[in-house]
């Protein structure tokens, strides 16, 4: 684990350059961000859509974040605790958080480690509604030993214990002000909600829900000198589009977040020199789930649902042969998906886990180049004879793909791409998009969501928060397995169950080392991979945009992207 | 009746001699050049919507991605957009949603406006709560409400009759229902009209029943309003159709409308403009020429420019 | 008040059907939530906005609150009137912000009047005039300009035109800003000059649309009277041109015209919704556009009905213009 | 000459017609409109009685109610021997077969939209099965009987002018072979040089047929011609009927009076020697009739009786009825 | 009684309406004078050009399509043909009064009656609103509205057709007009408010003393009130005789057959009523033969061919035909 915090040195003197550079807060006037899907709240814990998080991040912290490359920085903690600083104990069951001296909140209060056993108080009561209980689960107690010191223990041991309080999915809100809006009351104290007291550089001046919001340099921020800018504003609505077109063709503002546009259109864009796109790359990836379940209506009540064993009862009738699979990624040519439909956003991705670094794999290298004509040779092997319609077929089989996702131009792009190579090697496609809402809606009784997979392959995006894959990998775990006894809840959607697997994430839920974390975690994912139980395409970053006149962004695709907002300047 | 009255009925006369009502109507509209100029118009991208594919027989649906982004070339007389859809044949592929969106959206309007309109109009004793149903819909925040519904129906009927049936079927459905209030009332105020007319009284007075006076008396003499509504439908159907593609709510992306493809342009307005101009102008130009055309139709059917 | 009265059940109804409509619809609040949210924590966020109760009730509390608590919180906040405890009463709460939602309404209510209002104003004022013009110089090539452009401001869809101005005008002149602030107080000249140049481009686009809807209608107005026995009469008695049109015509074609116009305001507060998604003007219309994205259920119900009490408001209105400006129609 | 004889064709009896007029929120009933008060006469077989009176006096309403194409407040009326209102819709057809009506305004009693030929066919399609042929046979002929070219069956009523289609109405009236015909201001919109035409026509049509016609007109001169009966309305009520001699040299309505000699005469001569009875004010309206005798308000010899009580409906001479107290 | 001298000398005018096929010829070639002080009626049915005629004079018509060709109206010593707008609204309302057919279209229905009333008073004589007031509410006494004092401020509707058009004679009087035209003023009037109308005529032609046009279709309308009367038929003036002369002695064939189908009120019932054959004339043909030739008992060949021009014969009798018994 030493080896992620090395980094801290850098941090520091990053930090100290930049103030060198401004030496006075305010001193760079206003700052204009342009957030095209408009923050609802400033409680986080009350949306959990990324708008709201990346909103308040600015104004409350947590103790401890991430930078761009996915190392933890305590923030308002003074380090990160680890089994060897013995800030977490040796069986693991708790962690021990020393709070910086001298924080205070905007107010001019203190920041204590009563306010960061509050959040938790605030979040777990089971009527508040929080988006954010799964950060604390496992939590058995949340305890202030002093002003500076917050112990955090765990029902059983965590090998990872770094997910309450870090990042910016549950930073920590003031008690003072909270106080009382805990279970059914916090969806009324619109006040709080609306203008949160925090910790943050800036502080909430003028709250419009889905319009604007003004901020103001914290008066009380740590560092005297920041933040450089006096005032912020957050402005909303629109389109991503417009949204780049307001940074990088008319320079009306300064930073513009979430540009799911066409790469030549930011291109286009970008030449008129007024602004810089930016990218960072998180855990995210464009996949296709295999289904080794049979989807066929003429199932019923068994379609796509997983029947013990080796699944042979219920097996897909081609999916489940491992050449089909392999040629069905061989045939892709990744390369021509990452230019139409992501350009600078994502990049050719051959794992399930290609991110932090420490854990991509490369021994599924394979799927990089297109490779059509071993492809056609591994389904020649395998008997899969073309037919007089060009489709090949076994047994009176046809390999006929029904391929569904959902509803989204560039999905739908690539769609189509992808159901022009499969047709090189023989393979019948045909497209379904099914709305967002309904697709990853979860509805048990709709039979269009993602869990269900009622066709043969589906895609979609996955992703972890934070840097640690254990849950993540967890997913694919033969008790993950969506069908009707749970009610389909589950992320196994493959319906893919080795039990060689489920032992390697066992094992890895005891292991606290990061080295054979890592160990783990990339053997898991070959596994997956190298069965095609997946076939990932690209790996998904997060693009924005800033203006040139700004200086200091550092897209961060693992917490906030404006977790250093503090040290932006204009230059 | 006035001198000038009868002058312009004398006026009237001689061009009607031997000609059917409807030849007569013809007549009086060849004279306004605007809506002459939107038959043609019309008549043109009609035909080359329905036509243009076989001559144009690129599959709109086929990606090329080498050739994309293009501007005009040979083969792609309108270029191709960024996964290198051909745009010419994306355009009269979506040309015919569009004017099936149009036509089917105006004709359930006007069926539904027509028969609320003719049975309020008629029967007294409907006349009350027919109307309160028209002033209910016309109070409907219509747009809320659209997509709303289109929200509510629009995976049921995916699921039953395919993505592109089934969303054709909802959006044609939910605009020829949300837009038949106006007929309704024009029709229900010309049938109060005609109905007190002496002709009326007449079919009454040799024993006509009453289904009769509808379908052989009233019908016939409320056509025009009807025509009028049944332009402006059209156009009003393909500019909705167009907002909600605008609105992230029409047909889905790989399916072209010209609403849809404006959208979809829009984006690219500075790299291939012609994805943004052709469809936009192919809107602007059947919604005006049917505009123009119900100009027209207007000024032939109205009673005081001709005689009855 | 025959009409009055017949309008509560009318609106009674429309509520019913607004709620209903609503509640058929797979709407999930929590749908925009991130997919790591699991569904655990998913359920617990619904129960906490009162989605587990049965739809009656709910509907009954929302009537409630709409028709007895929001009027009182309002008069308890204008004018300091209080009946009953107000910090008892429960609001109607928007499930993506969780503030009241005639709060987010009372906060959006300005910029959509400035700048809906105001285009409607200006298309009234482009309107009229050109109405009058093209019906009295029937078939000129005035009439004959007029009647193009104002086919082609209602047959281009305002998101094209808007874009198009937005390229135009911010992108290649920069004479506009194509983002509206809605933050901008207007406290100085300055800021005045902003304001003004915000507004331009929305105002002008929207403004375009509704004049050439309303010259049509002016000119055929004008047009139906201009043939009148009394206008021959007028014109007997010797009255110039002038005044036989924007006296004796005038009068009676704009009470249509004035009646249309009536009916026509409630859009003002529903606000264009595409325009205002188009030049962030952060408005009514934008609002629920965003609330039904979310599924924010109480706020596209209180302001679809706000909407429909407007319309149905309207009507009564466009009722008694019409018997104030025509004297052959009196209401008892 | 008219061969009438004294069989009485049809029969009212106390007819009234009321429209109401309804106030307020629940559509209350406040009034009414007395367009027909109460009048009772008869009509013989083969005659033609004239009903004359000036506008809203209920002479049309008269008219319909007769044909039943209005439902009658009060009254009744016999056909031969049927009683119109009370029997069903389906006998009511087979009676519509003998009663017809011809209307004012031949413009707008034409049907725009429909040829000569279907307008002139449409009472046989709905009551008689004859084929196409047999069908267009007819309709010549009828074209024929009212002096039309029987060619002209394909075309347009608007192709015409107002006599010709007024001809074509009679001719659509005629179709059926009614016995009673409803003449309701037939000549009204027609030119002086037509009228003459048109009344000639219907004379000949009487004569051939055998035709009973109940002739709605307010043209005095026009009624003496052709009516051998003539009653005279106003607002609502019957003041006098009298044959069509008597009524012209000896009225006796102070009404009847006022009325003739208000019509110009085209003699200047008789015309400058002339005095008029010049009657004040305008006809009160019939939703709110005076109390009493209805023409108590403008009558030159109106006394206190006639402002209270209505005057009886009293026969002076053999057929000559009248209703004023003054008598 | 009658000065000889005449106040309006109309000669030859030409209207025609320009329709999308061919040119309806309305008014082919009318004249005639108008004396001070004379009731000159016109009489004609629909279609034959009489109002067309008055309303060319003071251009009340609808132009296009109407189009006056050629003319010549002396009207105080100015030809009212040649006098642009501005000279023409001065004689308007002003010099020329107007009353039209319908009196329950002809008044603005959305303006008080006092207003339409001081209308043409504040045009041409400048008056200021009050006294414009007291003039009105003497004119409305003086046509006999009860009253008039409050009933100036209604609106029309508020009154009866009778009313309405005793409004629009009080207007058109209201600037003592030399010349009062009247467009069929009665034709919309029951027989008891038309006899109220013509004896108000009466008596105010013999207070003020203009000269009246008075148009009609209704030959016993003029016969009692007119000093002379012209006769039209196709858009010609067929027959012109003082108002004894023409009744007695109708010269020319249109006029016979009309006065002889009239029913009497009068006298013995005419067994059957003479009529005029045929239909009224098209008037799309340019007018070179008699336009009741096609309908005429005593058509002759030259009928066909040439249009015979209005000739006076002998008792100040001018008649357009070419048949002359004499």
């Amino acid at each position: 684990m030493k080896n992620i915090f090395t980094l801290f040195i850098t941090f520091t003197l990053v930090v100290s350059l930049v103030s060198f550079v401004h030496a006075k807060r305010g001193s760079d006037g206003q700052l204009n961000l342009l957030y095209w899907q408009a923050p609802s709240t400033m409680n986080p814990n009350l949306s959990g859509g990324t708008k709201e998080l990346e909103a308040s991040s600015v104004v409350i912290e947590p103790l401890a974040r991430y930078d761009e490359k996915g190392n933890m920085l305590p923030w308002l903690a003074e380090e990160i605790p680890t089994v060897e600083n013995g800030g977490v104990s040796k069986d693991l069951t708790s962690i021990t958080w020393k709070i910086k001296k001298g924080i205070k909140w905007s107010d001019g209060t203190k920041f204590t480690a009563d306010d960061v056993v509050f959040t938790y108080e605030y979040c777990t009561h089971p009527d508040t509604g929080c988006s954010h209980t799964n950060y604390y689960t496992g939590i058995s107690s949340v305890k202030a030993l002093d002003p500076h010191t917050v112990k955090i223990e765990f029902n059983v041991a965590k090998p990872f214990p770094y997910s309450a309080f870090v990042g910016y999915n549950t930073p920590i809100i003031q008690k003072a002000q909270f106080d009382g809006c805990q279970g059914a009351k916090a969806q009324e104290c619109t006040k709080q909600n609306f203008y949160p007291i925090g910790t943050g550089p800036f502080k909430v001046v003028d709250f419009k829900p889905n319009d604007v919001i003004v901020f103001e340099a914290n008066p009380n921020y740590r560092d005297p000198n920041k933040p450089a800018f006096s005032k912020m504003v957050f402005k909303g609505g629109g389109d991503a589009t417009s949204a780049a077109r307001a940074v990088l063709e008319t320079g009306e503002m300064d930073y513009a977040w979430n540009l799911q546009v066409e790469p030549e259109i930011l291109t286009k864009m970008e030449q008129a020199g007024k602004g810089t796109v930016v990218s960072a790359f998180g855990t995210a990836v464009e996949r296709l789930m295999v289904n080794f379940s049979n989807p066929d209506s003429a199932l019923g009540e068994n379609r796509s649902e997983y029947m013990g064993g080796n699944n042979t009862r219920n097996a897909h009738p081609f999916l489940s042969d491992y050449n089909v699979r392999r040629a069905l990624s061989l045939a892709i040519e990744r390369q021509i998906l990452v230019d139409a439909g992501y350009g600078q956003a994502g990049k050719i991705s051959c794992n399930v886990l290609p991110a932090p670094a420490i854990y991509a794999s490369t021994a599924n290298d394979e799927c990089k180049t297109q490779n059509v004509a071993e492809a056609n040779r591994l389904l020649d092997a395998a008997g899969w004879k073309k037919g007089s319609d060009g489709i090949r077929q076994k047994n009176g089989v046809r390999i006929s793909i029904l391929y569904q996702t959902s509803t989204n131009s560039v999905r739908q792009a690539t769609q189509a791409f992808i159901k022009e190579m499969w047709k090189q090697i023989g393979v019948e496609t045909e497209l379904r998009n099914i709305s967002a809402s309904v697709f990853f809606g979860s509805d048990p009784g709709s039979p269009d969501t993602y869990q269900k997979f009622y066709s043969d392959i589906e895609m979609y995006t996955n992703t972890f928060s934070g840097t640690d894959p254990e849950a993540y990998m967890a997913g694919w775990t033969c008790s993950e397995m969506p069908q009707k006894s749970n009610k389909w809840a589950g992320n196994n959607m493959p319906r893919w169950c080795n039990p060689a697997y489920d032992a390697l994430s066992v094992k890895m839920s005891k292991t606290a080392a990061l080295k054979d974390r890592i160990k783990l975690a990339k053997s898991m994912n070959d596994m997956l991979m190298q069965d095609y139980a997946m076939i990932p395409l690209i790996h998904r970053g997060d693009v924005s945009a800033h203006s040139n006149t700004i200086s200091g962004v550092r897209m961060n695709s693992w917490d906030s992207e404006l977790w250093n907002i503090a040290d932006w300047t204009r230059k | 009746m006035t001198d000038i009255a009868k002058f312009e009925e004398l006026s009237q006369e001689a061009v009607s001699k031997h000609r059917s009502l409807w030849g007569d109507v013809w007549i009086q509209f060849r004279k306004h050049k605007g809506a002459l100029t939107g038959v043609f118009v019309f008549s043109f991208i009609t035909l080359a919507v329905f036509i243009g594919p076989y001559i144009h027989d690129i599959d709109p649906s086929a990606i090329n991605f080498k050739k994309r982004n293009l501007g005009p070339t040979l083969s792609h007389p309108l270029g191709t957009d960024n996964i290198g859809h051909d745009t010419l044949a994306q355009m009269l592929a979506g040309g015919q949603v569009s004017l099936a969106v149009g036509f089917l959206a105006m004709m359930i309007a006007l069926i539904l406006g027509t028969m609320i309109g003719i049975l309020a109009g008629f029967i007294k004793s409907l006349d009350g709560p027919l109307m309160r149903l028209t002033d209910l819909f016309l109070a409907l925040p219509i747009l809320p409400l659209l997509l709303v519904i289109i929200l509510l129906f629009r995976d049921t009927l995916r699921t039953l009759y395919g993505p592109e049936a089934g969303i054709f079927m909802l959006i044609v459905f939910v605009i020829g229902i949300t837009s038949w209030m106006h007929t309704a009332r024009i029709v229900r105020s010309d049938v109060l009209g005609i109905k007190e007319r002496e002709f009326v009284t007449a079919a009454y007075s040799i024993g006509t029943r009453k289904s009769r006076i509808i379908f052989r008396h009233i019908l016939p003499n409320i056509l025009s309003p009807i025509m009028v509504s049944a332009t402006l439908g059209i156009a009003n159907a393909i500019i909705t159709e167009s907002a909600l593609s605008f609105l992230g709510l029409g047909f889905p992306p790989d399916f072209p409308t010209w609403g849809r493809l404006l959208y979809d342009g829009a984006n690219f307005i500075q790299i291939t403009p012609s994805r943004v101009i052709w469809p936009g102008l192919f809107i602007a130009l059947t919604v005006l020429s049917v505009n123009y055309i119900g100009d027209g139709l207007r000024d032939a059917l109205d009673p005081r420019l001709r005689g009855r | 008040m025959r009409r009055l009265l017949l309008a509560i059940p009318t609106l009674l109804v429309i509520s019913f059907i607004i709620f209903a409509i609503l509640d058929l619809a797979p709407n999930d609040p929590t749908g925009n939530l991130p997919m790591t949210v699991p569904p655990e924590v998913r359920e617990k966020i619904r129960v906490s906005l009162g989605l587990d109760q049965p739809m009656h009730v709910r509907f009954g509390m929302w009537l409630i609150q709409f028709f007895v608590n929001e009027p009182l919180n309002i008069l308890h906040e204008a004018f300091g009137i209080s009946i009953g405890d107000a910090t008892e009463r429960t609001r109607i709460l928007s499930w993506a912000t969780r503030s009241p939602v005639i709060d987010l309404i009372i906060q959006r209510t300005p910029q959509t009047l400035w700048v809906v209002g105001l285009s409607y104003l200006f298309g009234i004022l482009i309107a009229i005039p050109i109405g009058i013009v093209s019906a009295y110089k029937q078939y000129s090539w005035f009439d004959q300009v007029g009647t193009f452009i104002s086919m082609v401001g209602f047959s281009v869809p305002t998101f094209f035109t808007g874009m198009v101005a937005i390229i135009i005008f911010s992108v290649q002149l920069k004479w506009f800003p194509m983002i509206y602030d809605t933050t901008l107080s207007v406290d100085s000249w300055q800021n005045f000059v902003t304001q003004v140049k915000q507004m331009i481009m929305p105002v002008s686009v929207l403004a375009l649309y509704n004049a050439s809807q309303l010259s049509r209608f002016m000119r055929a107005s004008i047009l139906d009277n201009l043939n009148l026995d009394y206008v021959r009469t007028a014109r007997a008695k010797g009255r110039s041109e002038r005044v036989v049109l924007l006296i004796h015509v005038l009068r009676n074609s704009l009470i249509p015209v004035v009646t249309l116009i009536a009916l026509g305001i409630p859009t003002i507060f529903s606000g264009a919704i595409i325009t205002e998604q188009i030049f962030r003007v952060n408005g009514l219309g934008q609002l629920l556009i965003i609330a039904i994205e979310g599924a924010d259920i109480p706020l596209v119900q209180t302001l679809t009905f706000l909407f429909a009490i407007l319309i149905v408001l309207f009507n009564l209105i466009a009722d008694v213009v019409y018997g104030i400006l025509d004297p052959r129609i009196r209401y008892d | 000459m008219k061969k009438v004889t004294n069989k009485s064709l049809l029969k009212v009896d106390r007819l009234v017609k009321h429209f109401p007029i309804t106030k307020g929120i629940f559509r209350k009933k406040v009034g009414s409109v007395k367009a027909v008060d109460g009048i009772s006469f008869e009509i013989k077989e083969r005659e033609t009685l004239g009903l004359v009176g000036e506008s809203g006096c209920g002479k049309s309403t008269t008219g319909r109610l007769i044909l039943q194409l209005l439902p009658a407040t009060a009254g009744k009326v016999f056909f031969k021997d049927h009683e119109l209102n009370s029997i069903g819709s389906a006998d009511l057809r087979k009676q519509r077969l003998q009663m017809q009506m011809i209307f004012q305004d031949p413009q707008d009693s034409l049907n725009p939209r429909m040829t000569v030929g279907s307008i002139i066919s449409e009472p046989m399609i709905e009551h008689q099965r004859l084929d196409r042929l047999q069908r267009h046979e007819r309709v010549e002929q009828l074209l024929n009987s009212v002096g039309l070219d029987p060619k002209v069956t394909n075309r347009y009523p608007h192709e015409f002018s107002g006599g010709q289609r007024q001809r074509i109405g009679i001719a659509r009236a005629l179709a059926l072979s009614p016995d009673f015909i409803v003449c309701d201001e037939p000549i009204a919109a027609l030119d002086v040089s037509i009228q003459a035409q048109v009344i000639n026509l219907l004379e000949d049509l009487q004569e051939e047929f055998g035709l009973t016609y109940l002739f709605i007109s307010h043209d005095l001169s026009m009624i003496r011609h052709i009516a051998s009966r003539v009653a005279v309305m106003y607002l609502g009520r019957i003041v006098e009927l009298a044959s069509s001699q008597e009524l012209y040299s000896r009225p006796v309505h102070p009404y009847t009076k006022a009325l003739l000699s208000a019509v110009p005469l085209h003699d200047p001569v008789l015309e400058k020697k002339r005095k008029r009875i010049i009657l004040i004010g305008d006809v009160p309206s019939p939703a709110n009739p005076p109390s009493g005798c209805h023409f108590s308000t403008r009558c030159p010899v109106a006394e206190n009786n006639c402002f209270k009580t209505a005057p009886e409906w009293r026969e002076i001479s053999s057929g000559h009825n009248v209703a004023c107290h003054l008598v | 009684m009658l000065s000889q001298t005449s106040i309006l000398k109309v000669e030859n005018i030409v209207t025609r309406f320009r329709t999308q096929e061919g040119q309806v010829h309305a008014v082919n070639g009318i004249s005639f004078d108008l004396k001070k002080g004379e009731l000159l009626g016109v009489v004609g049915e629909s279609g034959s050009g009489k109002s067309v005629t008055m309303m060319s004079l003071l251009k009340l018509l609808p132009m296009p399509p109407a189009e006056i060709v050629s003319g010549e109206a002396n009207f105080d010593g100015h030809d009212l043909l040649k006098m642009d707008l501005e000279e023409l609204r001065k004689i308007r309302g002003g010099k020329i009064g107007f009353i039209f057919q319908d009196p329950m279209t002809s008044l603005n229905p959305v303006l008080t009656i006092e207003y339409q009333l001081i209308e043409p008073m504040r045009e041409h004589l400048g008056m200021n609103r009050s006294d414009a007031r007291r003039r009105a509410i003497e004119l409305l006494e003086m046509v006999g509205i009860p009253e008039a004092k409050n009933r100036i401020n209604d609106f029309p509707h508020h009154f009866s057709g009778g009313m309405r058009q005793r409004v629009m004679i009080a207007i058109a009087l209201a600037c003592n007009p030399q010349i009062l035209i009247a467009d069929e003023p009665t034709t919309a009037l029951d027989v008891t408010i038309q006899a109220q109308i013509l004896e108000i005529i009466k008596r105010l032609r013999k207070e003020l003393g203009m000269a009246i046009i008075w148009i009609t279709h209704d030959l016993g309308v003029v016969a009692g009130m007119a000093d002379r009367v012209a006769v039209m038929y196709g858009g010609n003036i067929v027959e012109e005789a003082p108002v004894f002369e023409l009744y007695s002695n109708p010269k020319h064939p249109y006029t016979q057959g009309l006065l002889k189908t009239l029913p009497n009120m009068k006298g013995k019932r005419a067994e059957r009523l003479e009529s005029i054959n045929g239909q009224p004339p098209s008037l799309h043909q340019k007018p070179v033969s008699c336009s009741f030739a096609p309908r005429c008992s005593k058509t002759m060949e030259r009928c066909r061919q040439e249009n015979p021009a209005l000739l006076s014969r002998e008792n100040n009798h001018k008649v357009a035909c070419w048949w002359n018994p004499n």
